[in-house]
């Protein structure tokens, strides 16, 4: 499925927030129409590093190449509308929907990039087809969504920008587990129907490998282990960083 | 004949309404959607008012065929005063609070510039209609505000559609629920703002052109508008544009029934009264739950 | 001590917290964990009566404090820091720990002896070396630091701590918690909300964890890391 | 030390001012420094809340107007004494406070902000609406004699008012320097954070603007007697509220010298221009002189001056 080509390659990223170093030196690859997980407990720095490959956080030091159609684009250090131009999408921690929109406008704040406007009713078709429930919730603020809608709408919101690359900021994230199986086929059906590539970060480890192609384990801001789904599942760290991290 | 009286104060005030929901869309855009407390709107609507006075006479033009001229250089106007206001005050992470300073200072300046520019006289535009009026039924309603009311009413409808079916329009509204998010959409939030107090200022062009054709302006009237525009917008609930129209409805129909009972004397203190009152009990705004 | 029935809030329609029961004895070390967005900040912020509840009653003391305003409930022992440290930034390190010292215990007719007090309270925290600096000049652990000497200047004896080691490399943390411990032993009691796990297991004597503003668990740190109810909201399982 | 002499200094320059229109005889210098002394006050005044809190108030005129109305009717129509008349047009002031504060300090500032205008447009519209105080026609005052050893009513006005000048500054001084001013600035910066460190944050705001509405309701107190005829569109005129608000800025908010500084010098060139170009322009000179501030130096002449003494010392 995952072809050999990388999509993103990051090396050696540091940053964090106001002299407290965060990220010491991550280096990240994800491969084309695979699907890539970050894993690891809550303030380890996942939503730093996906914040950095925005634009959010600009990174002290490192580099976030993008390549594609043969070449490759430098992001680390451009500014959050520049990186959604080049084709790369932040589903953000916390969901960041906008309230007081309905549930179509949100949608469609998500086709603000100029090549999506033009694929808009083609993409509101696509994510609706994938997120039923977002088709009856069409006229209802988001703000009055329940806690899974709002996740898929904020999902949905990033795929509308028709992204070469979507970042996920744990999908999982307050849901109730079987929103989230539904949230993982949809994630995988993104890979496996519509040749996507997608990173996420993870705390839940089962639900993340049953469709990770590869992961990388992040502890205290470092990669400390990287491998395929089974050996992610079978290494002894893994269980010892969860719980007690 | 009582009754009368008080079903055409009332059609009145309702066309009245109108008129001033054209005046207050600029500020509910400002103080609503990008958290801009524009003092100084009345004082650009009466900018607007003088130079559309301008276009008038040198043109033949009606007044508000004139304000719709302005409408375009008011949005680039109000581009160059984001621009300002962003580099000196925005930027330095200072509060809404402190551009209060810039706009209070800059109402002031305009004040003085057009007093010194224009005279301190009254001045006003003959236009056929302006002592016309319209009779339905026992109604007789002035036909300089119908126009103003249609034009009011078109103003917020096409607004309406610009915040609610444009990429532009829903980024307004987006840029004060959740600047961040909306950069990851793609979109600049100072970019969005730019155009947003564009917008703003361009309403109030029309708005200019609207308060000559209803009747003679002069100087340092915008210190009576104040009052009102804020009490229109928080009324409405601030961000609101269909909220302005029912906010200005209400405050239309509210003066004419308080000049009927009170006099005339007592209608400035309508909006004044009102505005205190809602702060007081209801700040989101009475059409907001 | 501190007792929470029923509590529920929302925001706009979002249920952020629905009917909370939460008790805490004198002296009680209690961790407050769930991802992100479980509503923990919101439950603090309640207790704290910065955020108003719309259900529930929130008592302090034997005292029903549903509607007492933020300020009486610090003076009657409420003590809070703050998960992004809000400083008073026009203000030196040391005023800022005067506020709490003038507001909350009188301590506003000698200045020489109040401001004395507060350097006691910075030495305390390991920051007297940077009493005169404003905020803007200091590191986040320092920022931490001040927002905790903020709080104990008010000589709480309810402590709400939201993600205080937020930050911090597992040696400052380690020894900003054994602050806390002697704080603890002096018969403060605390309300720690952490994202780091280690932290906050070894730390608290009890453990409640939310999700998506229920509570899901409740009980001493291992029955909480062994119930499935819990691996559930964090693993998945 | 600098405390203790503090009242010293206060009790000198109180009869230096007491005493100086009796030895120094110079109408017009009593006329223009009237009003540069009722600047001084407003801008001390409207600081205590703007300049400490960081609530800013556009509405100085409703004060000072009401402040003034109620005084002269006091004593012009109900023939009471004036020195009864001048407390009560504070106390009128204070009460407007009261219910501005009451409706809108529990709200962010730019709400405060605009109640303010609005209260200003309301309080001019009932005066416009009450034939007892003159309505729009205006209200000519009864001047009362002048008692001796003042030889002149200007220069008792002068001596007067330079007192409540002087008491104000104090009383600003005291809260800069007393937990209130504290607790005010606290909030300024922060209101959830101060309101958690025990700042009872409403109760301070409503005392400083009360304080604040009181001592501008004072110095409105005196205006019917310096005016002699009192009508409603320019006592409550905003271009008053907006020199205060400009002179307290460009001075230096939240220090007890700023609106000294600032109301002395900008109200000494406003006195001295209204003689050579019209009133209109200067205003319009302040206006930009107040953007300028604004943008370049937000700590106003208070804060230039304090930064060139701090890079001399070091």
């Amino acid at each position: 499925m995952a072809s050999n080509q990388s999509v993103l390659t990051v090396e050696n990223l540091q940053a964090g927030y106001g002299g407290v170093r965060v990220l010491h030196g991550v280096s990240v690859n994800v491969k084309e129409r695979s699907i890539t997980v970050l894993l690891g407990t809550n303030g380890n720095g996942k939503s730093t590093f996906l914040k950095c490959l925005a634009g959010l956080l600009k990174p002290d030091l490192g580099s976030v190449q993008l390549n594609h159609d043969g070449g490759s684009i430098e992001l680390a250090g451009k500014g959050p509308p520049e990186i959604v131009e080049a084709g790369l999408s932040l589903v953000p921690e916390g969901r960041r929907l906008f309230p007081m929109l309905t549930v179509a406008e949100n949608l469609l704040m998500g086709a603000y990039r100029k090549s999506a406007r033009k694929r808009q009713r083609e993409n509101m078709n696509f994510v609706c087809g994938l997120f039923p429930i977002l088709e009856e919730r069409k006229r209802q603020l988001a703000g009055t969504l329940s806690g899974g809608e709002q996740q898929m709408l904020a999902i949905a919101r990033g795929l509308m920008s028709n992204p070469k690359l979507l970042l996920i900021d744990e999908p999982s994230l307050g849901l109730a587990p079987i929103i989230i199986s539904r949230v993982m086929a949809a994630i995988k059906e993104l890979r496996d129907k519509h040749g996507l590539t997608i990173l996420m970060t993870e705390q839940n480890l089962p639900q993340a490998a049953k469709i990770a192609d590869w992961g990388y384990i992040m502890v205290h801001g470092k990669i400390v282990f990287e491998g395929n789904a089974q050996q992610i599942h079978d290494n002894e760290l893994v269980r010892k960083y969860y719980l007690v991290g | 004949m009582a009754f009368d009286l008080v079903l055409e104060s009332i059609a009145t005030g309702l066309l009245v309404g109108g008129f001033y929901a054209a005046l207050s869309l600029g500020l509910t855009i400002s103080l609503g959607l990008t958290d801009i407390a524009n003092v100084a709107h009345p004082a650009f609507i009466f900018l607007g008012a003088y130079l559309a006075l301008a276009l008038s006479q040198a043109f033949h033009l009606d007044p508000i065929v004139s304000g719709m001229v302005l409408v375009l250089p008011f949005y680039f106007l109000g581009n160059a005063l984001y621009l300002f206001y962003n580099r000196a005050f925005e930027r330095r992470g200072e509060s809404s609070l402190a551009g209060l300073v810039l706009f209070f200072g800059l109402l002031i300046l305009l004040e003085v510039g057009m007093a010194s520019e224009f005279g301190v006289g009254l001045k006003a535009i003959y236009s056929p209609y302006g002592s016309v009026a319209l009779n339905i039924g026992p109604l007789s309603l002035p036909l300089r505000f119908v126009y103003s009311f249609v034009a009011g009413v078109a103003a917020v409808v096409l607004l309406q559609l610009f915040l609610t079916k444009t990429f532009q329009g829903r980024a307004i509204r987006a840029v004060a629920q959740d600047a961040q998010a909306l950069s990851l959409m793609g979109a600049k939030p100072a970019t969005v703002k730019l155009i947003a107090t564009g917008v703003s200022m361009a309403t109030a062009a029309l708005a200019g052109g609207l308060i000559l054709a209803v009747g003679p302006i002069s100087p340092y009237q915008d210190r009576l508008l104040i009052g009102r525009v804020f009490a229109v917008v928080v009324l409405g609930g601030s961000g609101s544009v269909l909220g302005t129209l029912l906010g200005g409805i209400l405050l239309g129909v509210s003066e004419n029934i308080t000049t009927i009972y009170l006099g005339a004397g007592w209608s400035l203190a309508v909006s004044a009264v009102i505005l205190l009152a809602v702060l007081a009990l209801r700040p989101s705004g009475i059409l907001r739950r | 001590m501190l007792e929470v029935q029923g509590v529920s809030k929302s925001f706009g329609g979002v249920k952020a917290l629905s009917n909370i029961e939460l008790r805490l004895e004198k002296d009680e070390r209690l961790g407050l964990i769930g991802p992100n967005g479980s509503g923990k900040t919101t439950l603090l912020s309640i207790i704290a009566g910065t955020i108003g509840s719309d259900r529930g009653r929130v008592s302090f003391k034997g005292r029903d404090i549903t509607s007492v305003s933020p300020h009486k409930r610090a003076k009657m022992g409420i003590g809070r820091t703050f998960q992004i440290p809000r400083p008073l930034t026009s203000m030196s390190v040391v005023d800022n720990v005067i506020i709490p010292l003038m507001f909350i215990r009188g301590l506003h007719r000698k200045e020489l002896e109040t401001k004395s007090v507060a350097m006691n309270i910075l030495s305390q925290v390991g920051l007297s070396t940077k009493a005169e600096a404003k905020p803007k000049e200091l590191t986040q652990l320092q920022l931490r630091k001040m927002e905790l000497a903020r709080a104990l200047a008010g000589e709480p004896e309810l402590l709400l701590l939201d993600e205080v080691l937020a930050g911090l490399t597992s040696g400052e943390a380690d020894e900003v918690l054994d602050l806390l411990r002697v704080l603890n032993n002096d018969g403060i009691g605390i309300i720690m909300v952490e994202h780091i796990m280690r932290a906050v297991m070894t730390f608290s004597q009890r453990i409640v964890v939310l999700d998506f503003g229920v509570k899901i668990a409740e009980g001493s740190p291992s029955e909480v890391s062994t119930n499935p109810e819990v691996l559930k909201a964090y693993i998945g399982e | 030390m600098k405390r203790s002499r503090a009242p010293l200094y206060l009790v000198i320059l109180l009869s230096v001012g007491v005493a100086l229109p009796i030895f120094f005889k110079q109408p017009y210098f009593y006329f223009a420094s009237y009003i540069v002394l009722e600047y001084i006050a407003l801008s001390v005044a409207w600081n205590l809340l703007g300049g400490y809190g960081g609530y800013l108030n556009f509405g100085t005129s409703a004060f000072f107007g009401v402040g003034a109305y109620a005084s002269a009717y006091i004593f012009n129509s109900l023939r009471l004494p004036v020195i009864l008349a001048i407390p009560a047009g504070g106390a009128m002031a204070a009460l407007l406070g009261v219910l501005i504060g009451y409706s809108t300090l529990r709200l962010r500032g730019v709400y405060f902000a605009i109640a303010t205008l609005a209260a200003t447009t309301l309080v001019q519209s009932i005066v416009l609406n009450t034939p007892a105080l003159g309505s729009a026609v205006g209200l000519y005052i009864r001047l009362p004699p002048p008692p001796p050893p003042y030889g002149n009513l200007i220069e008792l006005l002068f001596a007067t008012l330079f007192g409540v000048t002087v008491v104000s500054i104090a009383l600003s001084y005291w809260v800069e320097n007393s937990w209130i001013g504290r607790g005010l600035m606290a909030l300024r910066d922060d209101e959830e954070a101060a309101e958690t460190m025990g700042v009872p944050t409403f109760r301070l705001k409503m005392f400083a603007n009360v304080l604040s509405g009181f001592l501008m309701g004072l110095v409105g107190a005196f205006y019917p007697l310096y005016i002699a005829y009192m009508e409603p569109y320019s006592t409550f005129d905003l271009g008053i509220s907006f020199n205060v608000f400009v002179m307290t800025l460009i001075g230096g908010t939240g220090t007890w010298q700023g609106p000294v500084i600032g109301g002395l010098i900008l109200g000494t060139i406003q006195q001295a221009a209204s003689v050579t170009i019209t009133s209109q322009y200067n205003l319009a000179v302040v206006a930009a002189a107040m953007l300028l501030f604004a943008v370049l130096a937000p700590g106003g002449l208070k804060g230039i001056f304090s930064k060139f003494i701090t890079s001399r010392a070091e």
